[in-house]
């Protein structure tokens, strides 16, 4: 069995055997109840210094997205493609590789769902995984 | 605050001098605009040098190579916006009544670098491959064209137009005709971005020697390219924006338009921050020069065209004079000086009396200056 | 110009965070600096952040944790001056009464660097080996030896002296006491220093807030900490001389004294750049505190140390606080800023009502800032 | 035979076969009559712009020294290693490797001549040679 780690601590959450979906980590702020990813220690709307860690939503709606086919210097997936903002329901819209579907399939405002994927093999860690979305599965519930 | 003039302005040609050494690209740059202003290196009491990615103290290994004259030497970085932050820091280091002279300097040698990036190296973005400057412009293009039906041509050509006027400039690094086929058929970079859509890395330099209208009287007797109107800004909380390009170039520019006492309806000439086509479709409405969502329709119209009613950077702008990133804000206050003394030969925009600059830095909204400069 | 005062100063300890982000180390300052001042982030209106090392726009990336208020933050080099010119520059933009308020900030993550070559990768000083710091300092050591009869032993003892001040300082990266002996015995750098004569690299960060002196009287009846002079300068030409660091510091502090009206006599206490133990004798000739080649007396006479006629690095200075290059001039600042409150603990100089700040840029004289701050 | 390279071009002058001794190449300034090393485009005392190449002369009296026992990065000779600043008739003070002389030998002032040396191994390039100086093997004639 591969092993796995995350491409950083603290962004996402992955329950033990699927007892839940994934979820990104991120903080809300105390004074101004806005929420945030990745977290923060003090809030850039407000300035507050009190916030709390939460899980966020799963799921969202895919805000903007775009096909890379030149990519920047440190990545060495395959070529193209996909990287989008999803827009979570708590407001903030995370910028994340976007995964099963293709291009012609792509619409903005398409309901997207996080999953954890492999973003490369080192070779000393093992398999890299980071937080990806990919379009929902079954429709939001509201 | 004194009012302040632009006494001469100098560039050298932007592009690719792989043997020639970064200090010798500004230094080149200082000579023209010393011998434009007609005032000797040793006459300026204070320099200020934008730039980015050239490491310590590149304004002394500029100004060093000119003389050694002991004057304070400031170097400033506010990534793609360090040239025109240098200048803003200049006319305040006047208009204070601190210095009577100044003079900013813009420099940047990145013919060795390839796509910018914006990620430093322990950004996950990087091996994510996510951070890519064209990737942010990319992604506001395509909600852009969702929202506001511009097309994949429309867009497009904002860099014809854009080439159409570099042609016409002797500083520009492309200098070459495109058809809106060459745009939309050049290497796809990040959709909707074709190669033709992003501006170039290339090396340059750009400086300007300003003073008080009282000293340039003692000079001349005009009529003076003035500075009639700055700001610098930095990001506000935008829910949902972390690379919000339309907010901070609203504010910053309505806070140079106030100093000014004009707003966008009084602009003749325009150099704006078009790194990408997307980038100037979305500053024609944050600088006001039409509303939200009409862009396109400006651009399409004709109006931003040299000879139109409100024209967007004659110098070819980012996207054909190049955009070696220091020396951008300075090319900017080169042109518009030009065009206010109407001295931009082929490119002259008819009786300009009032121009506008417009850098953006960091990948988005990290820092935003605006300067209106008048006749 | 109006009368400036630091309404609040604050720092985090000088030395190794390796799982610290450099932008949460400025935060970390900026709250200690907006804390001591009482001053909400939100009521600052210009911010200037100084660093060598950290790459494109790190002062948003410290204060954009802080908060995103669109203020300008302006990011300032000048190679181990940057702190120390960052906080000019917020003088000028208070004094010149451009703005109320402004937030100076110095930052710098060196952990991850070794010995500073200040050379560029394509100079020749760099497979030759000629080029580092310490081999700067001891070609500068070695000709003051011969021309003055300075010792080794006298020489090591400006490190004694820090490093026994430095243990009183909690924000200090050495907080212990050596020998001359242990100085000595250290292990040979570049001959005559050896390692415990060298300043060590480290993190640190440091900030403060200013404001007019109106403005501070509106809030407590004082005494206020004034900016009674500062001055930035660069090299001018000595025959011979490329990496002169004795005259930048004469013209440059003799410009700051003259703004406060005051000269070395009039000074109570001292923090200046000892990058390295020469440098701190030399410095001791350039500020005026003694006169040429009398540097070793003075520091043999105990006149510089805390308790003598004129102390000097009461806080450690770089030997022993450590010197994060950006940081030093904001933490030199801080120093004083306590040491005239009289809230500098064990280190206290006793009555001390005028200090100065002294820092000098880019392996040798390439900038130099010079601050005199009086109560 | 090795072949040798210049460390840089424009440094240093070697004639044919040791017709004359080798010399480095510097600029005087039409203006001030101040000499300089390397040579520059822009007098840094005057701000004049019309320089002319000179060969400096190959002696000189050693202003400072020292023997480095760290080398910094980058360097990949031997340590310790000495390095000096030789002052020329012309008024400079050039930086440089110092050689042939050990450690104890040094003393400020003694008489110094100029030497083209190795600088280090380039596996590409071949020797790469460079400007030294070493204590003077003659008198220096005024
Ligand atoms: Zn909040
Ligand atoms: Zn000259």
């Amino acid at each position: 069995m591969t092993r796995t780690v995350p491409i950083r601590d603290g962004l996402f959450h992955v329950p033990p055997s699927g007892a839940a979906p994934p979820h990104l980590i991120g903080s809300r702020c105390d004074d101004c109840a806005r929420s945030f990813f990745p977290s923060k220690n003090q809030c850039p709307r407000c300035s507050g210094r009190a916030l709390a860690e939460i899980a966020l939503s799963p799921r969202g709606t895919l805000h903007t997205y775009t096909v890379i086919h030149q990519a920047p210097p440190g990545y060495a997936g395959p070529v193209p493609y996909v990287v989008g903002r999803v827009e979570l329901p708590e407001g903030e819209r995370v910028l994340a590789p976007i995964v099963g579907v293709a291009p012609s399939g792509l619409r903005t405002g398409m309901p997207m769902e996080l999953v954890i994927g492999k973003a490369f093999d080192d070779p000393e860690k093992g398999e890299v995984v980071t937080y990806q979305f990919r379009p929902a599965r079954e429709p939001v519930r509201p | 605050m004194r009012p302040v003039v632009v006494l001469g302005v100098g560039l050298i040609r932007f592009g690719r001098y792989p043997d020639v050494p970064v200090a010798e690209l500004g230094q080149r740059a200082c000579w023209a605009a010393l011998d434009d202003a007609g005032v000797a290196w040793r006459d300026i009491p204070v320099a200020y040098c934008g730039h980015a990615f050239q490491g310590s103290t590149m304004g002394q290994r500029v100004l060093n190579r000119i003389g050694l004259t002991g004057v304070p030497i400031i170097n400033v970085e506010n990534a793609c916006a360090s040239g025109s932050t240098a200048f803003v820091a200049a006319y305040q280091a006047v208009a204070s009544g601190m210095y009577d002279v100044a003079l900013a300097l813009g420099v940047e040698k990145m013919s060795f670098k390839g796509m910018i990036d914006a990620t430093r190296p322990d950004d996950i973005e990087r091996p994510l491959g996510t951070g890519a400057m064209p990737t942010k412009y990319a992604l506001i293009a395509r909600r852009y064209m969702d929202d506001y039906g511009l097309t994949a041509a429309a867009l497009a050509q904002v860099s014809v137009k854009n080439h159409a006027n570099g042609c016409r400039n002797p500083y520009a690094q492309h200098q070459r005709r495109l058809t809106l086929d060459e745009v939309q058929q050049s290497r796809m970079i990040s959709d909707p971005l074709t190669l033709y859509q992003c501006s170039p890395t290339g090396d340059g330099a750009a400086a300007a020697v300003i003073t008080t209208e009282a000293v340039a009287r003692q000079r001349s007797a005009g009529p003076f390219v003035r500075v009639a109107g700055c700001a610098v800004g930095s990001q506000v909380f935008v829910p949902g924006e972390p690379d919000d390009i339309s907010e901070i170039t609203k504010r910053t520019s309505r806070r140079a338009y106030e100093m000014w006492g004009g707003g966008p309806d009084d602009l003749d000439v325009v150099e704006l921050h078009d790194c990408f086509t997307i980038a100037e479709i979305c500053h024609y409405e944050g600088l006001g020069l039409c509303g939200e969502g009409e862009g396109q329709h400006l651009l399409a119209s004709g109006a931003t065209g040299i000879g139109g009613r409100i024209p967007v950077n004659p110098s070819g702008g980012l996207l054909s004079r190049g955009h070696p990133v220091g020396a951008t804000g300075m090319a900017q206050i080169a042109e518009i000086t030009w065009q206010l003394r109407e001295q931009a030969g082929e490119r002259q925009v008819t009786g300009a009396k009032a121009g506008v600059t417009h850098t953006l830095g960091g990948g988005g909204g990290m820092a935003c200056a605006v300067t209106v400069l008048t006749r």
